[in-house]
């Protein structure tokens, strides 16, 4: 049995209400439990704010294209070298470091959850492997739809019942969480080079929109009853006046389930751009944000720039191609056969750039023109916008007008004209931030009842202790204490076990990898299906039988069952 | 007794076929269907011939050793070096790979792969310019032109035509075979090329050459380019260009005809670039043919777990990577390595003559399961279960798939990841009681 | 006579590199794949040995004369008879220059090394027979 | 002044690289204890070197450090140095100079690579040879050298000033196949012969006063200047790139 007790806590818990409280947190195997016994091991959390363990609803840090980002950057790899001490391995890297580097750092900064926001199902393993070295967190793995062939058929076949046996085959085959849909049928076009501009273009090849990819591909999650909502990342990313794109993706959902949203829109910021070309970009926040207001079925997350170097990936493979064109640094490119695409290329946001300066107040605006904010979640798509360990900063920027004036003094001076930061001044408060960094996520990913995101009893004991005094501290002036204590906690629980202490990893804990098993009924089983057998053994270049991912990689896995309506 | 075990996948060559049928006999392989030449006699004819159990040089005599004594030696030689050198782990599956980089960082040596003297280059190139590539079911499926250069294909990955390109189904075309364009570029007419629709024959070391004048084509600069280029008409060279250009999707491989002449990597940035420039008229992808089974793996891994995909030098406790510096060939001819853990590769074969004299001149201690060019350098060899056959884990296919490879027969050896993570904890202990 | 070597892979070397001391691998590995007319000008038949001869080194290689091959060039499997003749250096890049190296060859009654008799010469200890 | 002048002494294991970036004339102020690395082994300077100061300064422009004995395994002297100087007497290793910011290193051996990778100012002059990569930059990175001038007066290795961006590199001598590969920016100049000059060049000047072999295609020939002639490129990549040749190789092989 191993009991802690951590006493003086500042706690703010939103899906408990829990407002920031005085109070003590007992904690057995791993457990939030109602109390301990007299004499088990004591923290004094000393007033100090103290949140349930940081998640991350979407973030790239494990499988095939994070791995080539690494791969194809070792002038990156010459930061953030440690060497190997303690329980910790080394690591090294910033803007794509190795496992441990994010793991570590994460873990520095409180959170015990991740979500790797793109798997491709056929190299699941891959994304498998590197969750086992990423040991402080417990991982999830959205999984690629937007190119799926088997999905395509079914919704050319309008036949919702099909998508769902081939969503849930998947899943199940691959350990993945939910579903992703990147570019909805976009990278299928890249297959021979080309894009799509619109969701209501036709797929080449085959008769079908994005906007029926995404509209089948929504109700099929709910006829699974899956965990999480349809992740979508939209057509047109980072293009001038793409807005438009965005504001008619968004009124494709309606309201399908009272327990979460229904769609989740992520990096919402590459999506909120008016104008017509590089020239006249401006903000579309405002529409964005409005149209966000008046649908409670949709959850967004900011995808926030902040300035610097950094690596952008996707399986956005065209996308990646037009940011090559522009840049002309190096280009990586990788299409899976029959599902998806991806690329890899590093890029520098600079202050002095009217339109990285846009980018960087477009994220801003967002958060802060959301009204609730369980309805926008605080990332950079990481390492995308920007890497994770600049959480912090955008926490500081939320929190504090002040220093949102400061920063936009700094950066090119069409951002005011172009944008309407400088008009907003609303602050967000602590409670806010803990929304929009753990129980927002929890909610939007469907896991408060595996126990992520709250401190109820029974909940898993991840719970992170920043060296803040909430009712002792203004954020709207004090933004660099703010800023410091979210950088590194005073301690990060996980399991039940302090795991990190001031900055340091003093042990590890096995991690967890959540996957959906979709209980299907055999008629809905794809395995029985001769045209499923037959066009994959014809059309892949692997057997089905050596597709599916065995049990040995998710050995700590956590099997969610769902089961069809 | 019979036995049919299907789905089996080949750990050969980096082609990682994963529909070999195996035919058991009394406990012993007695049939291989769909496998090349290659695979097949992997499967049927090197069992015979692996060592008994560990040997030992001992002077001028080798003697046989227990498994313990071997750890112990191991163990011994492995924590006291100040500059021990891990090579090989291509022949290994990810999860024995990753204790190989554990075990590299624990006692501060240096970890290769034979990827050093592979596609090293090409992950050079990859790193000054990036990687257009694509899954090979993508070619398979979309490719009408596909480029061989530098690769004898027919004769290195022989089911890679059927499988991938050439011969192979594929979804965009009803006679896939009759509308694919196969253009192969090679210092000699090899059998490969004897398929093509266009033979380039270019003069050794013109690769780079060749390559600058098609980019130069692309571009529209083609005035400039001579008549003649390395050995190529330049009425060759504009026609293979337009050829690329009115690709619906093509697909270049290449072999080491290309990463170990001249150049080296200089040649592959050559070939991406020029990939990367056909990209803005029409689809174009590049991949590496990798030679052994699983050397992509070790570049994954290594890469996760260090940031770089071979030639990771510990050292200093963190990570540092310069090929040409840190790696295993650089590292033996400069006589720096004082101990050498060589894990199922064969540099006694594959390496200059200088490398091997220095490998015979130190400790050097060999995991295979076969007696190899190495074995007669080596002061220690382990042999362990085949990986594949009576060992199972995670390969990287050529194209970055990761594929469960399967173990289908009883073995009384013990795997690679067993007496590494053995060596690892053993060594653990010693370092922490010092 | 001076000739370019290069190596590579073949069917024959890539089926037995699990057997690297069996007598199949060393016909294939030792084995010089040369222009039949160069061949006249040294004065050797098929199946007859040369020793070729880089920065003093030199190995006994059998020949075989293959009309593919360019004058003034030569075939030979990847190996240890072929890295015998390929020097240590990188250029800084870790690959050796296993393609193209210049190497002297000449008629020879020298018999040839086995795996084995050749890792002896490196210091080796060959195993076995 | 001051002079530092550090001996090496026999070591166990003569052929275990050295790794002693902390050798700069600024780390000899004051009496801080300094350590290198030995293969994996963390050694105190002392241990390697018999150490002798003479004179006593409190700025690193007047303190001259002395490298003496079988220094050629020696890696990353001089790193990060701003000024002050080195005289190397023999050898010198790997990674001499990297990133170096201003003062001098003078060696009177030969270098071995990546000489000067990455130097931004400052000046290095080698009496020898100078090993492959010299005046660099890092693998995957964008920029070599950017400032700064280094010259050697016998011949340079391969990949010479790839990546050149920004300062001189004078060799005297001859330089290997790939000299100025990737070229951005700078002035190299090359007095004796060299093999695939500037290859994929996008800016800046290389000179070539020997015989250029194996010439690529994708130089546009442009005039003639100073009896050498000029060309452009390389326009395999749109480069603005100036390429002056005494010589090109006639009937090569690749042409």
């Amino acid at each position: 049995m191993h009991e802690i007790l951590i006493k003086n806590a500042f706690v703010i818990d939103p899906i408990q209400g829990i407002h920031g409280d005085i109070m003590d947190i007992s904690v057995r195997d791993g457990r939030i439990v109602d109390k301990v016994s007299g004499t088990c091991e004591v923290i004094d959390a000393g007033g100090n704010l103290t949140l349930p363990g940081g998640i991350d609803s979407h973030t790239h840090v494990c499988g095939t294209k994070v791995n080539f980002g690494r791969y194809m950057s070792p002038e990156d790899m010459r930061a953030g070298r440690t060497p190997r001490r303690g329980a910790m391995y080394h690591t090294s890297g910033y803007t794509v470091p190795t496992t441990y580097g994010n793991s570590y750092r994460y873990s520095k900064m409180g959170y015990t959850t991740l979500l790797e926001g793109a798997m491709a199902p056929m190299e699941a393993r891959h994304t498998h492997e590197e969750f086992a070295a990423t040991p402080m967190q417990d991982m999830l793995a959205n999984t690629l739809f937007d190119g799926n062939w088997n999905l395509f058929e079914a919704v050319g076949d309008k036949d919702i019942r099909q998508a769902a046996a081939v969503i849930g085959w998947t899943l199940s085959a691959v350990r993945g969480f939910g579903v992703k849909l990147t570019n909805p049928g976009g990278t299928e076009a890249w297959g021979f080079g080309d894009d799509l501009s619109s969701i209501d273009e036709t797929v080449p090849n085959w008769d079908i929109t994005p906007r029926d990819i995404i509209d089948t591909s929504i109700k099929a999650c709910e006829f699974l009853h899956l965990p999480h909502s349809v992740h979508l990342h939209c057509n047109n990313l980072g293009m001038p006046g793409n807005y438009r794109t965005t504001l008619q993706t968004l009124d494709i959902p309606s309201d399908l389930n009272p327990d979460r949203q229904t769609l989740y829109l992520t990096h919402v910021q590459f999506h909120s751009y008016g104008g017509s070309t590089w020239g006249d970009i401006s903000s579309e926040a405002e529409k964005v944000a409005s149209s966000v207001n008046t649908k409670p079925q949709v959850v967004i997350d900011m995808g926030q720039v902040m300035f610097g170097r950094t690596m952008t990936m996707t399986a956005d493979g065209p996308m990646e191609f037009r940011l090559y064109t522009l840049h002309h640094n190096k280009w990586s490119n990788h299409d899976v056969e029959l599902e998806t695409g991806s690329g890899v290329i590093p890029v520098y946001y600079s202050r002095k750039s009217p339109v990285n300066s846009i980018m960087w107040a477009i994220g801003l605006e967002l958060a802060l023109l959301v009204k609730n904010p369980w309805q926008c979640m605080l990332t950079t798509d990481n390492p995308n916008g920007a890497p994770f360990v600049k959480y912090p900063e955008i926490i500081g920027l939320l929190m504090s007008n002040l220093y949102r004036e400061k920063e936009l003094d700094q950066v090119h001076k069409l951002t005011t004209d172009r944008t309407s930061l400088g008009t907003i001044d609303r602050e967000l408060s602590f409670e806010d931030i803990a929304v929009m960094t753990r129980a927002g996520q929890a909610k939007a990913l469907g896991i408060i009842d595996q126990g992520k995101g709250h401190l109820k009893e029974g909940a898993l004991a991840d719970i992170a202790i920043y060296p803040v005094k909430p009712d002792q501290t203004d954020p709207s002036l004090q933004y660099e204490e703010v800023i410091g204590a979210f950088q590194q906690t005073l301690y990060t629980l996980k399991d039940g076990f302090v795991v990190n202490r001031d900055g340091e990893v003093i042990r590890g804990i096995p991690n967890r990898t959540f996957w959906v098993n979709a209980n299907l009924p055999d008629d809905m089983d794809v395995m029985k299906s001769p045209r499923f057998v037959e066009k994959f053994s014809r059309y892949y270049s692997v057997d089905l039988e050596n597709y599916m991912v065995q049990d040995d990689y998710v050995e700590r896995g956590i099997e969610m069952n769902t089961h069809v309506a | 007794m019979e036995d049919k075990i299907r789905h089996v996948i080949c750990p050969y060559c980096g082609c990682l076929c994963d529909d070999i049928l195996i035919e058991m006999t009394g406990g012993e392989i007695s049939g291989v269907e769909n496998a090349c030449t290659l695979g097949a006699r992997k499967f049927l004819d090197d069992a015979g011939n692996r060592l008994k159990g560990p040997i030992m040089r001992k002077g001028d005599e080798w003697v046989d050793i227990s498994y313990e004594e071997a750890i112990d030696y191991a163990v011994k030689v492995l924590s006291e070096a100040d500059r021990p050198l891990l090579y090989g782990w291509s022949g290994c599956m990810t999860e024995t790979q990753a204790i190989g980089a554990h075990l590299a960082e624990l006692i501060g040596g240096i970890v290769d792969s034979t990827t050093s003297v592979c596609h090293g280059p090409s992950i050079l190139a990859i790193q000054e310019v990036g990687h257009p590539g694509c899954t090979l079911g993508q070619v398979k499926n979309r490719a009408d032109t596909i480029i061989y250069w530098g690769s004898n294909t027919i004769e290195a990955h022989p089911r890679h035509l059927s499988r991938y390109t050439n011969y192979a189904d594929a979804y965009f075309f009803h006679n896939a075979f009759r509308e694919r364009k196969v253009i192969v570029v090679d210092v000699r007419k090899t059998v490969t090329a004897e398929i093509a629709t266009e033979f380039v024959q270019i003069d050794q070391g013109g690769d780079y050459h060749v390559l600058s004048a098609l980019r130069a084509i692309i571009r529209e600069r083609g005035g400039v380019i001579p008549d003649m280029v390395a050995g190529v008409p330049k009425a060759q060279l504009i026609r293979v260009a337009e050829i690329c250009r009115q690709a619906k999707f093509g697909a270049l491989f290449f072999g080491v005809g290309i990463t170990m002449t001249g150049g080296k990597y200089k040649n592959i940035r050559n070939a991406i670039e020029f990939i990367s420039e056909l990209n803005r008229y029409t689809k174009w992808t590049i991949s590496p043919m990798r030679g052994h089974s699983n050397v992509y793996g070790s570049n994954e891994v290594f890469t996760w777990i260090s940031g770089y995909p071979f030639a990771v030098d510990y050292s200093r406790g963190i990570a540092f990577y310069n090929p040409g510096e840190t790696t295993a060939v650089d590292i033996l001819a400069r006589k720096e390595a004082d101990a050498a853990l060589i894990m199922s590769s064969d540099p006694g074969a594959h390496f200059p003559r200088v490398c091997s004299e220095h490998l015979a001149r130190i400790p050097t201690i060999l995991f295979d399961p076969y007696p190899s060019a190495t074995t007669h350098l080596c002061t220690l060899q382990i042999p362990t279960a085949v990986n594949g056959i009576d060992a199972a884990g995670t390969a990287y296919r050529m194209d970055g798939i990761p594929i469960m490879t399967r173990r289908f027969m009883e073995t009384v050896y013990p795997t690679d990841t067993k007496l590494m993570q053995e060596i690892y904890d053993r060594i653990r202990k010693v370092k922490e009681d010092a | 006579m001076k000739i370019l070597v290069n190596t590579g892979r073949t069917v024959v070397q890539g089926s037995h590199v699990g057997r690297k001391n069996s007598p199949e691998y060393f016909r294939e590995t030792s084995n010089l794949r040369l222009n039949p007319v160069d061949m006249m000008e040294i004065g050797v038949d098929d199946g007859e040995r040369i020793k070729a001869t880089t920065d003093g080194i030199s190995v006994v290689l059998m020949v075989t004369s293959d009309e593919m091959i360019k004058r003034g060039t030569g075939f030979l499997p990847l190996g240890p008879y072929a890295n015998t003749l390929v020097g240590g250096t990188t250029h800084s890049t870790g690959m050796p220059d296993f393609k193209g190296a210049e190497v002297n060859i000449e008629a020879t009654g020298e018999k040839i090394s086995t795996v084995g008799e050749l890792m002896r010469h490196l210091g080796g200890l060959p195993y076995g027979r | 002044m001051m002079q530092v002048t550090l001996t090496m002494k026999p070591r166990a294991k003569p052929f275990l690289p050295i790794e002693a970036e902390m050798i700069v004339p600024m780390n000899f102020i004051g009496s801080r204890e300094l350590f290198v690395w030995e293969g994996n082994k963390k050694r105190r300077l002392e241990d390697v070197f018999t150490v002798r100061k003479e004179g006593n300064v409190n700025s690193p422009e007047n303190i001259v450090v002395i490298l003496r004995g079988d220094t050629g395994r020696v890696k990353r002297v001089g790193e990060y140095m701003s000024s002050g100087i080195i005289t190397i007497e023999g050898d010198i290793g790997m990674h001499c100079g990297n990133f170096m910011r201003g003062g001098n290193i003078v060696i009177h051996g030969n270098a071995d690579g990546w000489l000067g990778r990455e130097m931004r100012a400052g000046s290095i002059l080698c009496h020898g040879n100078a090993g492959d990569y010299c005046g660099s930059g890092y693998r995957g990175e964008k920029r070599g050298m950017r400032g700064g001038k280094i010259e050697i007066m016998g011949d340079a290795g391969d990949y010479l000033g790839e990546y050149l961006t920004g300062g001189e590199i004078h060799v005297h001598g001859n330089a290997g196949m790939f000299a100025g590969a990737e070229m951005r920016g700078g002035t190299l100049k090359i007095d004796g012969d060299v093999r695939i000059p500037a290859a994929n060049m996008s800016k800046g000047t290389c000179i070539i006063g020997g015989v250029a072999h194996e010439m690529l295609p994708t130089f546009e020939k442009t005039g003639e200047k100073n009896g050498m002639v000029v060309f452009h490129g390389d326009v395999a990549n749109k480069g603005k790139g100036e390429l002056m040749i005494r010589q090109v190789q006639e009937n090569s092989a690749l042409q």
